[in-house]
């Protein structure tokens, strides 16, 4: 087995309202960040697994995502594997 | 993407796809003299749907008694409304949420409260409380402490945020909400009883306002949704994210509006958002109304006059004022940082006219969509006679241990779990919150309380749908009573199965009956309520779970009733009743 | 003297601390807007609790931009007392009046109940009438109460006597038990629990009568000193 | 001005608990994920901003995290700035 460092960004769907993200906006802008666009607010986890290979690792992530970290039907996610020490 | 062409609506049945049914279809035509376009269509669609128009429950829920000394506002307005004496008045109604909690637990029920919360406050009444009463499947089940921890935290987000104590209610576990779990909320509130605000469309001129939220593309179809089976299958995109902030800005900007006595009407965008409040406010004023989609503010570019009108984005109002009083509006509504817009106006010509540059992109007679849905006397299946229920008897030689075994079950087990992560006193009112019989809120500044309880019991009404109707207006009642308050009115919330099935309308018609009769002998008529049918997964459906919500009175704090006195050594326990 | 009660868009127990030091005090008290930029004319300063913008980001994260803050930091500057009840206290170490932050509770869980609290010190002008040691009783209700500072933080707190209140039975996992600290020169204090919920018979406890009574006492003196 | 992309990354310094990270930790073992190790939570936030040059809007997003995205008591961040488009 090898260790993987993972990292997952998990975020609301584009079509779903984020009120956090503007609320965030708002802020910034009123602080004198003008020239802001819509800014957006999820998750952000890091962890380590073990696996296989890379392959292997990439699909348990996926799994995760699907079951716990994510809520398909409103958020969408992305994530990076990487063999620890490579 | 192109929108249908009202010959392709027709000839390809898309119409099905908007929630109207082939007779339905037929009947929009014969209303609007020709076919309807697509936003027409659509519009038929959500009003007409099960949940927006009470089509299989309305022939039986005008059984309930609805009037009575007390009663200022029954059902048909937002909230209904009980006069308290000394000149106050408290608006109370309970709402489900349970589709959209299936699919997103935490968001569908902090939605449901922001909706409940809305439709208090428009009312013209100062929101003092909520309540919610939740079933699940047993907790042996991942799936189900999941949708039980996340509907919890949804209800605490949002109340705990918008700043009203979350009171009372009650939590219930059995097999039969394992697919279909229900939350359904309650919000209280109170107003000077000569203060009653209503969702009326008057005064031909009259300036319409959106306020709040801009519309985005959240939840386009959600009322059709909420009466759909299987939501996991279908419309996944009607969740919805609630902000509770912006839901408290809109209350406080609401309120403050109204106290100005420039408001004319107001109603909360819920369920088919911008169709069903301009329709129902316009059809209660007996009128028209004008919008301008282009000048709704939204969150989208490239958004249609369809997909404005169905809309469910959250934490938005329709607000007609008296003509010229619109800096009022602007300036409070700036104040608090909303967004205020100026959309269209009240008509005399009875109809609903929307207008996306300048172009009629839809006209239909208010009374068509509203007045004149369909209502449905859905076949009614023969009485089933009262049912036994089989409970194993308790082995009388263990009865320690069968005694702990009543006390460990979920459904009687202590519920702080679940009220310790509501805010169950700010407002600093709280006199008696969640633990005991009824909760109990203080008016501020009299020497008056308002006492609320919720209750159900779907076994009791399974087995007997009359008794279990009755048994559970006379809980709810009771508990008020208990606290040393005197019961005043109703609200409801009647969760059943497919009303297709005349099994289920047998049930759904019996509980109204055996709510009706307790309701009249208790002098506590129904000002309120709620309907969500299609409770069922997979062809099965749930217990019938009517959800009663009752409200009373109670002067001078110091005549409550503690449920349990301070020192009880040397009273005597007497029970009362058979 | 007056009291300002500092509102910013999502306060929520803003009126019941109104309602609050009225009751106790006969005071007169103003709900000041967060746009406030002049704090000069109040003797006392209340931020009460709420979730400040939505409580979005971290608590008190955007509130502590708003004018009023300033205008607080001024006062505080002048050695006015600044009281910070629950979003009030994440705002002010938001806002670096106080030293630490609070994070969200170690079970995740918003908490709403009575705590009991054990008044660590009396020497500060809001708990003067209270007994060192003295156990009271005052509802929480917040979900990010749990107090977190590094231990050199955790460690002068201690030393300088400024640690005001700490939770009998800890309920968020907070440092050290802390439910509520003073800054350097002790007229400011952030705690959790919420004393305006407790000035009442039929609120359960009248427990927190003795904090507004303290910083009336303190301010009362003070005038007269002057 | 051009615009960019932005994305911030904030989490908890690792001195400091992260229950919320404990949390789904747990429920991932109690799924299956044995080969777990520790998860920590933090916040992504996605944003487009405008700026003469790649180094103005970094030098802007740092300044953000500095004042509002980050609290530096307990939390890190890193971040990404690419140029629409590119
Ligand atoms: N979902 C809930 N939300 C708020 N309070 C609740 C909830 N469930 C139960 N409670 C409170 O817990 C107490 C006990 O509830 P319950 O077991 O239903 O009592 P009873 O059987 O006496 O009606 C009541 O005061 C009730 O208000």
């Amino acid at each position: 087995m090898k260790q993987f460092d993972v990292e997952v960004k998990v975020w609301l769907k584009p079509s779903v309202f984020d009120p956090q993200g503007h609320a965030v906006q708002g802020a910034l802008v009123s602080l004198g960040f003008q020239e802001m666009g819509e800014v957006r607010i999820g998750k952000f986890i890091q962890m380590t697994i073990a696996a296989e290979d890379e392959q292997a690792a990439a699909r348990q992530v996926e799994d995760m995502c699907q079951k716990v970290l994510a809520n398909p039907v409103m958020e969408t996610y992305a994530f990076d594997v990487k063999e620890r020490g490579q | 993407m192109r929108e249908p062409t009202p010959e392709e609506i027709r000839s390809g049945a898309i119409y099905r796809s908007l929630g109207l049914t082939d007779a339905e279809y037929e009947l929009v035509v014969e209303k609007l003299g020709r076919l309807p376009n697509y936003v027409e269509a659509g519009i038929f669609g959500v009003l007409w749907s099960e949940h927006c128009s009470y089509k299989s429950s309305k022939v039986h829920l005008r059984r309930f008694p609805t009037s009575g000394p007390q009663v200022l506002q029954g059902p048909g307005e937002n909230a209904g409304v009980v006069d308290i004496g000394d000149g106050w008045a408290v608006a109370f109604k309970m709402e489900s949420h349970n589709h959209p909690s299936a699919v997103e637990p935490y968001q569908g029920a902090a939605t449901g409260v922001g909706g409940i919360l809305r439709d208090i406050f428009t009312m013209g009444a100062r929101p003092i409380a909520f309540l919610d009463s939740l079933r699940f499947g047993p907790l042996d089940d991942a799936r189900t402490r999941y949708l039980f921890a996340q509907v919890v935290a949804g209800i605490g987000g949002y109340g705990n945020c918008v700043g009203i104590p979350t009171v009372g209610g009650e939590v219930q576990f059995s097999p039969t909400y394992r697919q279909n779990p229900l939350v359904n909320a309650m919000c209280v509130g109170i107003l000077p009883a000569n203060g009653i605000v209503r969702g009326e469309a008057k005064g031909v001129g009259n300036p319409v306002f959106v306020v709040g939220a801009r519309t985005g593309r959240d939840g386009i179809h959600g009322a059709t949704f909420a009466s759909a089976e299987d939501p996991e299958e279908k419309e996944r995109s009607a969740v919805q994210v609630g902000d509770p902030f912006l839901g408290k800005l809109l209350m406080e900007a609401c309120l403050e509006l109204i106290s100005t006595g420039t408001v004319v009407g107001i109603q909360d965008m819920g369920a088919a958002g911008l169709t069903s409040s301009s329709a129902e406010m316009a059809s209660r004023a007996g009128g028209g109304i004008e919008l301008a989609l282009d000048r709704v503010p939204v969150r989208e570019t490239g958004m249609t006059p369809y997909e404005m009108m169905l809309s469910e984005s959250q934490e938005r109002m329709l607000v007609v004022l008296e003509r010229g009083k619109e800096d009022v509006a602007f300036s409070i509504f700036r104040r608090y940082g909303l967004e205020v817009a100026d959309v269209g106006r009240v008509t005399d010509d009875g109809m609903l006219r929307l207008l996306w540059h300048g172009d009629v992109v839809a006209e239909i007679p208010v009374r068509a969509l509203v007045d004149e849905a369909p209502v449905y006397a859905r076949p009614v299946g023969p009485p089933v006679e009262p049912q036994a229920a089989r409970i194993p008897e308790p082995d009388l030689g263990q009865i320690e241990a069968a005694w702990l075994d009543l006390m460990r079950h979920p459904n009687i087990a202590d519920k702080s779990w679940v009220y310790r992560q509501y805010d169950t006193m700010v407002r600093a009112q709280t006199v008696i919150g969640p633990g005991m019989d009824a909760a109990l809120v203080k008016v501020p500044g009299l020497d008056k309380a308002i006492a609320m309880a919720t209750d159900g019991n779907a076994r009791y009404v399974r087995l007997n749908p009359k008794k279990g109707g009755a048994i559970a207006v006379a809980e709810a009642a009771r508990n008020v009573a208990a606290v040393g308050a005197k019961p005043l009115a109703i609200t409801n919330c009647l969760n059943f199965g497919n009303p297709e099935k005349p099994a289920v309308m047998r049930q759904l018609s019996d509980a109204i009956d055996g709510m009706a009769e307790a309701c009249r002998a208790l002098d506590t008529p129904v000002v309120s309520g709620n309907v969500s049918l299609y409770n069922e997964s997979r062809g099965q459906d749930i217990d019938p779970t009517p959800i009663v919500g009752c409200v009373g009175v109670l002067d001078g704090i110091a005549r409550r009733m503690p449920s349990m006195p301070r020192d009880p050594r040397g009273l005597t326990l007497v029970v009362l009743g058979r | 003297m007056r009291w300002a009660v500092v509102v910013f868009p999502g306060s929520n127990c803003d009126r019941d601390a109104e309602q609050a030091i009225r009751l106790v005090t006969g005071d007169p008290v103003d709900l000041v807007w967060h746009d406030a930029a002049d704090l000069s004319a109040y003797d006392a300063i209340v931020l009460p609790g709420g979730f400040s913008y939505g409580d979005y980001l971290r608590a008190g994260a955007i509130a502590r931009f708003s004018p009023v803050v300033s205008a607080i930091a001024r006062e505080a500057e002048r050695g006015k007392p600044v009281l910070g009840i629950c979003n009030g206290f994440q705002i002010l170490t938001e806002a670096g009046l106080l030293p630490g932050a609070l994070l969200h509770n170690e079970h995740l869980q918003f908490r709403c109940e009575v705590a009991a609290l054990r008044v660590e010190t009396n020497d500060s002008p809001f708990t003067r009438l209270y007994e060192r040691g003295e156990v009271i009783r005052i509802p929480i209700a917040h979900g990010e109460g749990r107090f977190h500072a590094e231990p050199g933080v955790l460690e002068a707190l201690r030393r300088e006597d400024r640690v005001a209140f700490r939770y009998v039975d800890n309920p968020n996992g907070s440092a050290d038990d802390i439910a509520g600290i003073l800054s350097a020169r002790r007229n400011v204090l952030g705690l959790m629990p919420h004393p305006e919920r407790a000035v009442i018979e039929w609120m359960g406890s009248e427990d927190g009568i003795r904090m507004f009574q303290s910083i009336r006492a303190h301010v009362e003196e003070g005038l007269t000193h002057a």
